[in-house]
């Protein structure tokens, strides 16, 4: 029987992972992870890592600046524990071997980033979330004993009397459906991204963690906050890095005019200044570029509608010193060079504020089950969530679960109760007539990237930078029909090895639980704040929504909006201010 | 749909059925801007559900779609359908490595390996306090970063003959993450014992190729003959421990 | 295992240093008594003169050096290139000491021609 | 950390190719590697050759040897030796770089520097050892 048995092998995984090895070592831990852990999305990250180091910094400015980026919708305690304990995370990182940027003197280097009043942001030139989770991921080698299921795909959550026992996984290079029983469960399975169309999220982040917690009866909470990035390429949706602009790059419209000027983010200026214009929050950015859309003044393509990104006058030197992967990106992915090209780019899903709900120590309202990194929801990212702040989020907080969850094991002792076996049993049953076709006429039935469409499509349209009740309404209705088709999808794989398609179709259902709570929450809450923009109620609206929407899933699988309270410590909601 | 379409020659293995891989033909559109990766996403999206191959990241850097294509090893986010002309492409799992099924392969060889290099910052002493960093200056840093880049992709090791000869060799990629940490002014252990073996460096006869396939250009190639230098030194000046 | 092990690094150093003294004397070697002079492009030296140039012990100790070296070069690549393309991975302990036993033997020649 | 793969886990037994003889004509980089080390074996011959000329010089049979030498055969011998140990000079020179890493200050002395350094010292022990074959002659 595993102590702690970690469901996801990036940033909050192994975090959670090496927190238990080294402070329980009595204890057994198992990290599994329907990748190997190196795969994990956190390698994508490129822009950094923010933790106060500075002398002229302070915590209470990182505070404040995520508290007002967040529209006031963070809770100010989970901040305040963030934002103290990130500097030490990523020095113990540093310990680690992470190979950070450095000042000529030996220090390690910080950035400016979007939102941030400081200069605070540290960073591994632009590939700071691949050298995190390597770095992760090798130092967790040094501890044998950390049991790993790679490529094991985990398909529910053992719950028996509002208490966790284990999941249940698939492994893929065997097809076999084991129960897996545990004494303390971690959630860290990351984003939602892929269920819109147009994202910087990887193939693997389609909100698993999200939908096992949902389905056991966690909450989820603010699940209608989706983060667009206003500069992603076209076509791929691969993100070009904040790090651009905070290194100088402009945004330009068709006219090659810094449009951002327009829509109260400041005046520009020829070298970037903090929170201000380019340096703005993501929302307002993404926001911007709505409007200039509507104006007639952005750049059509295939892809649809883009602006500019323009770095060319930081010259090749600087961008190879700065950002070399975005240079790498758009020689190989865009056929363009930055120091000589302008890019194209348009705003693009690329991370969710909302996820399970949890306390400061990653716990849920299940006993035992714990949850952290981007499938949580501490409440520390608010209606927006600041550039780099999520990458000391899965540490702190990958670190403060595997805590929690070891304590927890610690103190229940008792063996495993038969509910492991039988509800194994029944999924491994469930899950082999879906593989055989027995379930549904494998000839018929709809297929399963065709209903993944129709979701991505349902949620761009209802739920994207702007949104009005009515298409939200009917999006509701959509999406409870595509659940149900869904359940009769044709798989046509019935091979035990590897059978990818056999997952892919689990991951749609995951994804259209997520889908559905994403519009429920968005169709509840009647203002706009953040990320939530909604065209029918265009003002923030402290008086009934400074709260947190708390989703459950209702008996008959529809999901049931709750409103709960903001946690305000030392910070009372004011006006967001940018470039002034 | 589209009128220009590529035909895609993609290699099949169904552990149940198949006593060998297959070649199976497909027809995909022929887009400027398509990469391998997405007409294979086509293929399983549109033609035939049953294709398994691994991918994620789809911007070249979560090592997961190394492919074996018209012979070459390539990411196959990062390669044109259109470097092919008129095709057609053939797609073959990475060359050197057990086939779990299609176009995946047995990778649980190659992480042992990883493993077995000590990859993380040995010190001695007392951890320090969670306060400061280490002091590393850029030059420092640049003396290893390179040895950094690597995304554990394993064309290197479908690219180099000595490893597809001898599955024991520790190969280029794990060499070069033990120099990674060699080179790192914070690390404290030159890793002799695991690295001063014939199937370890001793076992590179400088083919290049991992080099040269490399997408991440980690120079691994640079990284063994490197260490040579280093092995051999030590074992004739005991006393030049690194 | 571990004998060889031990061994290893000494046999690349001698590859290493035979590669280099190979590569930087041979061509010009072969080049004048291999093809210019059989050709008669140049002229053969007298005896005497190619007597005298190996005469100072000195020479000749540098001259057997030379050629184990280039000798042991030769060697090492012959094993595993040997091994390579035919697939003698298995048999390498015997392939090792018939090349290198064979640049020892060239280098006996050597010291017994010179001395 | 290690992978767990429970015992009873027998997966379908995965496909492992057969050795492939003909490697090395897969890719032209492999079979300029392959030329690269063959030269050894003229690198072996042209050591023999110079051996057989001391030995003629020391029993003093140069004329026999320069028979020899002149054997249409022989040359053809001696000119793939010279072919093949030019590019071993060539190939191994330049790849001297990756194994020395010269770094001054900080800064990484750049490859072609080397590789410079290396060709010129090869031109100018050719020409001392040419000279001193052929002064007095
Ligand atoms: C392109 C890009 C750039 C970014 N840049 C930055 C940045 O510069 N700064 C910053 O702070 N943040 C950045 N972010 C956000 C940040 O990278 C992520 O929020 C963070 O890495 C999430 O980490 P995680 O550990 O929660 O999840 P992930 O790294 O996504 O890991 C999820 C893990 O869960 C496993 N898993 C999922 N479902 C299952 C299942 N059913 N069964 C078993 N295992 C499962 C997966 O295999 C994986 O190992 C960026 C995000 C993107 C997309
Ligand atoms: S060294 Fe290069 S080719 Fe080899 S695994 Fe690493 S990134 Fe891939
Ligand atoms: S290809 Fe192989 S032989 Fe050595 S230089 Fe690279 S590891
Ligand atoms: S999909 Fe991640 S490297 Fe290609």
């Amino acid at each position: 029987m595993i102590d702690v048995l970690i469901v996801g092998g990036g940033g909050a995984g192994l975090r959670a992972a090496i927190a238990v090895a080294e402070t329980a070592p009595e204890l057994t831990v198992a990290v599994v992870s329907k990748v190997y852990p190196m795969r994990s999305h956190t390698v994508s990250a490129e822009g950094g890592a923010a933790g106060v180091i500075g002398i002229d910094d302070s915590l209470d400015e990182h505070c404040y600046d995520t508290v007002s980026g967040g529209d006031w919708l963070c809770d100010q305690d989970a901040v305040e524990a963030f934002v103290r304990e990130a500097p030490r995370e990523l020095i113990q990182l540093e310990h680690w071997g992470c190979p950070w940027s450095r000042e000529p003197d030996g220090r390690v280097a910080v950035r400016p980033f979007g939102g941030m009043k400081r200069l605070r942001t540290w960073y591994a030139a632009d590939k700071t979330g691949f050298h995190l989770l390597h770095t992760l991921f090798q130092t967790t080698l040094r501890h044998p004993w950390i049991r790993r299921y790679d490529e094991w795909y985990v398909t529910s959550l053992v719950v028996d009397d509002g208490r966790v026992h284990g999941v249940v996984a698939l492994d893929l290079r065997t097809g076999r459906v084991e129960a897996i029983p545990a004494r303390a469960v971690v959630l860290a399975t990351g984003g939602c991204g892929r269920v819109f169309p147009f994202t910087t999220n990887a193939a693997i982040k389609t909100g698993d963690g999200m939908a096992l917690a949902y389905r056991a009866g966690a909450p989820l909470k603010d699940m209608e906050f989706v983060q667009y990035h206003p500069t992603g390429l076209p076509f791929t949706g691969i993100l070009i890095t904040e790090a651009a602009r905070a290194e100088g790059g402009w945004l330009l419209n068709r006219d090659g005019y810094r449009y951002l000027q327009d829509y109260d983010l400041g005046t520009p200026t020829p070298t970037p200044k903090l929170r201000s214009m380019e340096l703005g929050p993501r929302d307002r950015l993404s926001q911007a570029f709505v409007h200039e859309q509507d104006k007639g003044r952005t750049i059509d393509t295939p892809y649809g509608p883009v602006v500019h990104l323009d770095l060319r006058h930081l010259g090749a030197a600087k961008i190879d010193a700065r950002i070399p992967f975005v240079r790498e990106l758009c020689r190989s992915y865009q056929n363009l060079d930055p120091a000589t090209d302008l890019i194209p780019v348009r705003p693009v899903v690329h991370y969710m504020m909302g996820g399970v709900h949890t306390d400061l120590d990653g716990a849920t309202t299940i006993a035992g089950l714990y949850a952290a990194g981007e499938t949580a929801c501490v409440s520390i990212n608010g209606a927006n969530r600041l550039g780099s702040n999520s990458l000391p989020e899965i540490l702190v907080f990958g670190r403060r679960a595997g805590l929690a969850a070891a304590a927890f094991a610690r103190s229940h002792r008792e063996g495993e109760p038969p509910a492991v076996r039988s509800q194994g049993d029944d999924e491994r049953r469930r899950l082999e007539r879906a593989r055989d076709g027995s379930s549904v006429g494998s000839s018929g039935g709809e297929r399963i990237a065709d209903l993944r469409e129709r979701m991505q499509h349902t949620l761009e349209g209802a739920a994207g930078i702007y949104r009005t009740g009515d298409a939200l309404a009917k999006a509701v209705d959509t999406l409870a029909d595509l659940c149900e088709r869904a359940g009769e999808a044709r798989v046509e794989d019935t091979s035990a090895t590897f059978n990818t398609e056999l997952i892919t179709l689990l991951e749609l259902r995951a994804m259209l639980d997520v889908a559905r709570t994403i519009v429920a929450c968005a169709l509840g809450r009647e203002e706009s704040r953040g990320a939530h923009q909604r065209v029918d109620f265009p003002a923030r609206d402290d008086d009934a929504y400074l709260a947190h929407s708390l989703v459950h899933r209702a008996p008959d699988g529809t999901p049931s909006v709750g409103l709960m309270p903001v946690t305000i410590t030392c910070w009372p909601p004011g006006e967001r201010v940018y470039g002034r | 749909m589209a009128a220009e379409t590529i035909r895609l020659d993609v290699a099949r293995y169904r552990p149940e059925e198949d006593a060998e891989p297959v070649l199976q033909s497909y027809e995909v559109p022929l887009r400027p801007d398509w990469a391998v990766l997405d007409g294979l996403a086509h293929i399983k999206d549109h033609l035939d559900g049953t294709l398994s191959f691994r991918w994620s990241c789809r911007m070249g850097i979560c090592g997961s779609c190394g492919m074996d294509v018209d012979g070459e090893p390539r990411l196959t986010c990062g390669t044109f359908l259109a470097e092919y002309g008129a095709g057609p492409v053939r797609i073959e799992p990475l060359k050197g490595f057990p086939v779990i099924r299609d176009l995946v392969v047995d990778i649980d060889g190659f992480l042992a390996k990883l493993s077995s290099v000590r990859p993380w910052l040995v010190r001695e002493g007392e951890e320090p306090p969670l306060t400061a960093e280490y002091a590393q200056t850029p030059a420092q840093l640049d003396a290893y970063k390179q040895y950094s880049m690597c995304i554990n992709c394993m064309l290197c090791y479908s690219a180099c003959p000595v490893y597809v000869l001898d599955p024991d060799f520790l190969g280029p990629a794990a060499i070069a993450l033990a120099q990674r940490y060699n080179l790192d002014s914070r690390d404290m252990d030159d890793r002799f014992d695991v690295l001063n073996l014939e199937e370890a460096v001793w076992g590179c006869t400088f083919v290049g190729d991992c080099t040269r396939v490399c997408p991440k250009h980690v120079d691994p190639a640079e990284a063994i003959q490197r260490y040579k230098v280093t092995a051999a030194l030590r074992s004739v000046l005991p006393w030049s421990g690194r | 295992m571990t004998v060889r092990r031990r061994l290893e690094p000494y046999l690349w150093l001698l590859f290493s240093g035979g590669g280099v003294v190979a590569a930087l004397t041979l061509p010009v070697l072969v080049l004048l008594f291999g093809v210019l002079m059989p050709l008669g492009v140049v002229a053969w030296p007298s005896a005497a003169h190619l007597r005298a140039l190996v005469d100072a012990p000195l020479v000749r100790g540098a001259v057997v050096v030379a050629l184990t070296l280039c000798l042991f070069h030769a060697a090492h690549r012959i094993r595993f290139t040997s091994e390579e393309l035919l697939g003698l991975r298995r048999w390498d302990a015997l392939v090792a000491v018939l090349c290198y036993g064979a640049a020892v033997a060239g280098g006996v020649t050597a010291i017994t021609l010179l001395f | 950390m290690t992978t767990a793969r429970p015992p009873g886990h027998e997966e379908a037994r995965p496909y492992v190719r057969p050795r492939d003889r003909w490697w090395f004509a897969r890719r032209r980089s492999l079979a300029v590697f392959v030329l690269r080390e063959l030269t050894s074996v003229l690198v072996a011959w042209t050591v023999a050759y110079l051996l057989l000329l001391l030995g003629a010089v020391a029993d003093g049979t140069t004329e026999r040897f320069a028979a020899l030498a002149a054997r249409p055969w022989m040359v053809a011998l001696n000119v793939l030796a010279l072919a093949a140990t030019a590019f071993h000079a060539v190939t191994f020179l330049n790849l001297a770089p990756k194994a020395t890493v010269v770094r001054l200050d900080g800064w990484r002395v750049p490859a072609w520097m080397i590789q410079g350094g290396n060709h010129t010292a090869w031109l100018a022990v050719s020409a001392l050892l040419a000279y001193l074959v052929l002064r007095s002659s």
